[in-house]
């Protein structure tokens, strides 16, 4: 039921002043100032799509490194940089900006009823820093500088002593840069989350998929300054002299690993949950049923991320802490699994109880389960911590987070681009080839990391550039490159498949899979406005209720709620979202895109010392916002 | 469910103040991971601070965080004042801030140069992490600073809901920076302990 | 029971348990951090005492927490957790925070056997 | 032996893989020779046994799902978009929380505190040797307190003994690992940190280090060899000798040529002015069977190529190339040979 057609002149008339107030700008100059969240969206997701590009090249050739013994196809340099670059790009500038930045940016709006994000400048703000820090960090890899002392750069590794290049000052201002952006996105996806949704939507009626981004928001919020307190630090002790990571001058080694790890953990749920919100979207359409046991997964959701603030050391079991230290950290270990012991049965009984069509969609999310699990059952094994400390930087490892990564983060990322592809492009993509890239990817993907549990097992450490023959490794290392390539296919063909489909697809109509959600009630794709009325809501799966959408029918009729007097959405309270007033939004802006280009040469001149130069980036950088807070929201 | 196109009662605080808080809820934690860090250090070491360098003052510092906290009223006056539309009254409240705080910045910037002399940051962990604390709340006091003037600035032109929201947010920015300092100058003497 | 009080009680069961557990959490680690350090031995404190006290504290905290969503999930059985707000949204967050409650409990619980059983400062 | 071996690769079929014939090398955490590895593997056969378990459960519920995809809710309960909740809630109440929480927990005590005490840090008294170790990119340099040996990448224990493996770091952050006897501790800077090292039966443990410490991590790798006692004192007091410098003839110019040439620079040999401390002592490096941190064997030609050539052999290791040929290279490698 489309609210693309009004149903008298009145509404006609209503909603071209809707169109004039948030039509947006025509051509490149649009898509340099836009606000739109949904614009915003669909850079993140071309961007982030190139990036998952350059860390899969970066594995693949890691991949064939190691397919067999002694090999000299990257040197041992080359092969340092790869593997980090690898674990920065794929967290920091794929899953990461994938979930929040594409996924979250285009759908929260449209799930929550409302017109754009509580901060749409903020959010521009956001895509062109990351765009930015992306840029900044590759520029490394390109003049040879990458950063090569492993994503989680150990000092004193990664210490002016024994890494004196640039590489690693890279590292810290490029993590800086980009934590800039997630830590705008996180903050202003909360403000969204809890004042712009539609009114009615109590907390007990807002869908999980935004539970999850606003856990995974919580999250990355939380997490981030713990890396930057580290990189802060490191870049100091590099850069001015400082002794924070130096033990011949009181400093300690191990305080860079607490830092990195405070953040590092919480990261892998910030990772996985947005997924879980994907997971908890499409489960709910293609078993037309409503997720069992509501309550308990809105707050794994959350508590997943709560504990896994608990967890840091379980990373550092191996440095000598003493025992009582390391089993408060084991058992916080051991219960951050139940959250998602409750999420992985109330999907499975979703699974059960509804009535599953096995398309796309539904498959990929029944391969994430699989995945899912069993990366989470060599999880568990790490509450052991003889255990971890006997797998712990070995192939085992390895093996376990790929499979969280890959299979419990990536895969859904996969079912949401098949299952909102009618949505952002109004076509449906060809079932078939669909059908044929998840098995290929399925398959492959185990093929690839199912034999380094035993690798891992039979002592195969991680981040060697090559490995002796007759140690009994070789077969497993030759099995996981085939599995690599043979994903690579699999990707290939999705990708081949939503291009075709994009051209050549049948037109989708609003609500292909009768969804549960608001975002199936507009039209797809949908208008600026995302919705003509503001939609009203009763449960949390409101396009199931008939009743509200008559409603909302019969308001676009009599023009109610229908805000067409000003660039305005609802404001409502953040817990029973009830209606508290009429926020009026901001229009495009040059400003976002300006202030992320003095940052970028900012955080330029201070990775070449330039320190004056950089003060005066930094005067820029005020200006800027400055001029962008010249432009108020009009009042009518 | 009536119709409420037209409505504009108030509810609640403004998005911008939400705004706010999240900036506010990031920057803590980043204190707390210095603050952290600050106590990790301290437990490796056996003498706090280590020989040589003298025992973070006492009384100075208290007398300036006294300063300092007295702006809250002002600032609470103001955003009460923007609240109820008075104009004269915001600004003037604002600027009485802006004037005590901007004389403390000051004071701490010639201090902290002052102290420089005395141990170099580069001297060992200790100096690092002090300075680092130190150096980081002063930042947010000038980043208060540069919001009021910049709050002044506007109010000018008259309020607009939006500049009337600002106010709101930018004060609970000053109460946030009141108690940052306070804990910030808790944890430098705690090393007096 | 009022709605009024159901909030409160509803308010406790999600927030206070789990800010007691961070609270432990972190107090439980800077004990060991404490005393296992050279800053430690110039203190001179008993790592045991002081874990077994701090976890009963926060153990007594969260039971409390539990407790209240606990009646609130009780006292509201009449309303489903999907009905309109507050009351719905009252159940709706007890029901979530009895769970969480229950998880919080057992990690305090595994924390003190773990800091009992184990000798302190012993590297692992 | 044959039995773990047996079951293992029983395993490895179970695991849905084929093993190569005779897997399992020599750094093989499931093949254990010591109580401490032996403790760690079983606890790893008990945790697959239920994650197997508990895969099947998920997998269970989702091809009967696919079985029953015509059919909605349970039994009566069949109507609405919430069909069969009730027992779904069951499910996940039994399923998702109560039984999770009982299985872990076990797994905790059992791991965290039983299964830990074997594994951690002995007691110094419970120990009656103690060896140093301290990494170095990209070598292991070997200790025996009270003694003069020092040896490197090759250590030797005591068969049926406990050992106190003491291990630290001269640059940075490396890992001592050598599954088949213990689990992996780190080394530290400004830490010592203490790991048990105690065979059960004579023979040769591969261990490498474990945390990426730089260009050749991936050629950090050692030898412990456990001997019986007798046997092992007699290693040790041949190690703690200085060598004797060798009677004439080629052996003779290749000493002249090591000590005034840049290698004493560098090495150490016990006995003569060759002190140097950035690479291995080599007082008796002939009698050791490998090279370079186990990365080649030392055999004549070996040793040749390591000294003209060692950037190739280990890229970026901390020694040159050397442009020595002919007579005074065979010298020097006569002289090393000697070095018994």
């Amino acid at each position: 039921m489309a609210i693309a057609t009004p149903p008298n002149p009145a509404a006609a008339e209503r909603m071209e002043r809707l169109e004039l107030i948030w039509e947006s700008r025509p051509g490149i100059l649009g898509w340099l100032t836009t606000t739109d969240h949904k614009r915003i969206g669909l850079l993140y997701f071309w961007t982030t799509l190139a990036l998952f590009g350059a860390g899969g090249a970066e594995a693949l050739l890691i991949r064939t490194q190691l397919a067999q013994p002694n090999q000299h196809v990257v040197s041992p340099q080359t092969f340092d940089e790869l593997f980090t670059m690898h674990g920065i790009t794929m967290i920091f500038f794929f899953i990461i900006p994938m979930t929040t930045g594409a996924f979250g940016n285009y759908l929260l709006p449209l799930l929550l009823g409302a017109r754009d994000m509580a901060f749409p400048r903020m959010n521009a703000l956001s895509y062109w820093i990351f765009l930015a820090s992306a840029v900044f960090i590759y520029t490394s890899l390109f003049i040879g500088k990458a950063p090569d002392a492993g994503w989680f750069n150990y000092v004193p590794l990664a210490s002016k002593k024994y890494d004196p290049g640039h590489n690693i000052d890279f590292y810290c201002l490029g993590i800086i840069f980009n934590s800039i952006a997630s830590t705008l996105t996180a903050g202003q996806f909360i403000v969204t989350i809890l004042k712009s949704r539609a009114p009615g939507m109590s907390l007990n009626r807002m869908p999980l998929f935004c539970y999850a981004m606003l856990a995974a928001s919580f999250g990355l919020l939380f997490a981030l300054p713990s890396l930057s307190a580290d990189t802060i630090f490191l870049f100091l002790d590099r850069n001015v002299g400082t002794h924070f990571f130096d033990p011949s001058h009181g400093g300690s080694t191990l305080l860079w690993q607490h830092l990195f790890w405070i953040f590092g953990h919480p990261e892998v749920y910030i990772l996985i949950v947005p997924a879980f919100g994907i997971a908890t979207s499409i489960i709910p359409a293609f078993t037309q049923r409503r997720l069992v046991a509501f309550p308990l997964v809105a707050i794994a959701e959350l508590l997943v991320v709560f504990i896994g603030f608990g967890v840091w050391a379980h990373h550092m079991y191996t440095v000598g802490m003493p025992t009582v230290s390391m089993v408060f950290f084991a058992a916080a270990t051991a219960m951050v699994i139940i959250p998602s012991t409750i999420q992985v049965f109330a999907w499975c009984m979703s699974f059960v109880t509804g009535l599953p069509t096995f398309r796309t969609p539904l498959l990929f999310i029944a391969g994430f389960i699989f995945m899912f699990v069993t990366g989470g059952l060599t999880g568990i094994m790490f509450v052991a911590i003889p255990f971890d400390q006997q797998v712990t930087d070995t192939y085992f490892v390895i093996a376990h987070f790929h499979y969280i990564i890959f299979g419990a983060a990536v895969f859904p990322i996969f079912g949401g681009m098949y299952y909102w592809f009618p949505k952002v492009t109004g076509k449906l993509y060809f079932e078939r080839p669909g059908q044929i890239s998840f098995w290929l990817i399925f398959l492959g993907t185990n093929l690839l990391f199912f034999p380094m549990h035993i690798v891992g097992l039979l002592g195969m450490t991680r981040r060697v550039y090559t490995y002796p023959s007759g140690i009994g490794w070789t077969a497993y290392n030759l099995a996981e490159t085939i599995g690599g390539f043979v994903t690579l296919g699999g990707i290939l063909v999705l990708l081949g498949n939503l291009a075709v489909s994009y051209f050549r697809g049948p037109p989708s109509g609003p609500d292909p899979w009768r969804g549960p959600t608001l975002e199936w009630t507009t039209s797809s794709p949908p208008p600026e406005y995302d919705f003509a009325v503001i939609p009203r809501v009763t449960s949390a799966y409101p396009n199931w209720d008939p009743a509200d959408r008559e409603a909302d029918r019969l308001k676009l009729a009599d023009g109610v709620l229908m805000l067409e007097r000003g660039h305005e959405q609802p404001e409502v309270t953040p817990v029973d979202g009830r209606l508290a007033r009429v926020a009026h939004m901001p229009h495009e802006s040059p400003w976002p895109a300006v202030l992320a280009l003095a940052l970028a040469l900012l955080f330029t001149m201070l990775l070449i010392d330039r320190w004056g130069t950089a003060g005066i980036m930094g005067i820029v950088c005020l200006l800027a916002l400055v001029g962008w807070h010249m432009q108020e929201p009009e009042e009518e | 469910m009536t119709s409420y196109a037209d409505t504009r009662d108030v509810v609640g605080r403004p998005a911008a103040w939400w705004g706010m808080l999240i900036l506010i809820a990031s920057e803590s934690t980043l204190f707390g991971c210095f603050i952290g860090s600050y106590y990790y250090l301290r437990f490796r070491s056996a003498t706090w601070p280590p020989h040589g360098i003298p025992e973070p003052k006492l009384v100075v510092p208290l007398i300036l965080l006294a300063v300092l906290l007295t702006t809250v009223v002002p600032m609470r006056l103001a955003a009460k004042a923007a609240a109820t539309g008075r104009l004269a009254a915001t600004r003037l409240f604002l600027a009485l801030a802006l004037v005590v705080q901007s004389g403390y910045f000051a004071y701490e910037v010639h201090d902290f140069s002052d102290q420089l002399h005395g141990f170099d940051i580069t001297r060992d962990a200790y100096s690092s992490i002090y300075y680092t604390l130190l150096g980081a709340d002063h930042a947010h006091v000038l980043l208060g600073v540069l919001f009021n003037v910049w709050l002044l600035g506007k109010l000018t032109r008259g309020f607009t809901r939006y500049r009337i929201h600002a106010t709101r947010a930018i004060a609970l920015y000053w109460y946030a920076v009141s108690v940052l300092t306070i804990v910030v100058y808790g944890v430098l003497l705690s090393a007096r302990a | 029971m009022t709605l009024r009080r159901l909030e409160i009680l509803q308010w406790t069961g999600l927030l206070l348990g789990g800010l007691a557990f961070a609270a432990a959490h972190v107090v439980g680690y800077g004990i060991t951090e404490a005393e296992c350090n050279s800053a430690g031995l110039r203190w001179g404190i008993s790592n045991d005492t002081w874990e077994v006290i701090a976890l009963g504290v926060t153990a007594g905290l969260v039971v409390v927490s539990g407790l209240a969503a606990a009646t609130v999930v009780v006292r509201t059985r009449e309303t489903s957790y999907e009905s309109p707000p507050p009351p719905g949204r009252v159940r709706f967050l007890a029901i979530a925070a009895l769970a969480a409650n229950l998880i919080f409990l057992i990690i305090i619980v595994l924390d003190a056997l773990g800091s009992i059983v184990n000798v302190a400062c012993r590297q692992g | 032996m044959k039995g773990p071996r047996r079951d293992r690769r029983f395993a490895f079929l179970v695991l849905g893989v084929v093993p190569l014939a005779g897997c399992g090398g020599s750094q093989d955490s499931l093949a254990p020779h010591s109580h401490q590895a032996r403790d760690i593997a079983n606890l790893f056969w008990w945790m697959m046994g239920g994650a197997w378990i508990g895969l099947a459960l998920v997998v269970g519920l989702l091809v009967w799902s696919y079985k029953r995809r015509k059919r909605r809710g349970f039994g009566d309960d069949v109507e609405g978009d919430k069909p069969g909740e009730k027992r779904s809630w069951y499910a996940v109440l039994g399923l998702g929380i109560a039984m999770p929480i009982v299985v872990i927990s076990t797994l905790f005590v059992i791991s965290d505190l039983f299964v830990i005490k074997t594994t951690q840090a002995p007691a110094s008294t419970t120990t009656r040797l103690t060896v140093k170790v301290i990494g170095h990119q990209w070598w292991w340099e070997v200790r025996y307190p009270g003694t003069n040996a020092v040896t490197a990448n090759e250590l030797h224990i005591p068969v049926r003994t406990p050992v106190r493996v003491e291990v630290t770091t001269a640059d940075v952050i490396h890992s001592f690992w050598v599954p088949e006897l213990n689990k992996k501790v780190d080394t530290i800077p400004g830490q010592t940190n203490v790991v048990e090292l105690d065979a059960d039966q004579p023979g040769r443990y591969r261990g490498q280090c474990a945390e990426f410490c730089g260009l050749q991590h991936a050629h950090m790798a050692m030898y412990v060899f456990a001997d019986e006692p007798s046997a092992f004192r007699r290693w040790l007091s041949r190690e703690e000798k200085p060598a004797q410098s060798p009677s004439g003839g080629l052996a003779a110019d290749g000493e002249r040529l090591f000590l005034n040439g840049p290698c004493s620079s560098c090495h150490a040999i016990r006995g003569t002015d060759a002190d140097g401390f950035v690479g291995p002592d080599l007082t008796h490096v002939a009698s050791r069977t490998t090279l370079a941190a186990v990365t080649i064997p030392n055999d004549r030609d070996s040793l040749r190529n390591w000294i003209v050539d060692s950037q190739h052999v280990k890229p970026g290791n901390l020694m040159p190339n050397f442009s020595v040929s002919g007579h005074k290279l065979d010298a020097l490698v006569a002289y090393l040979e000697g070095l018994k």
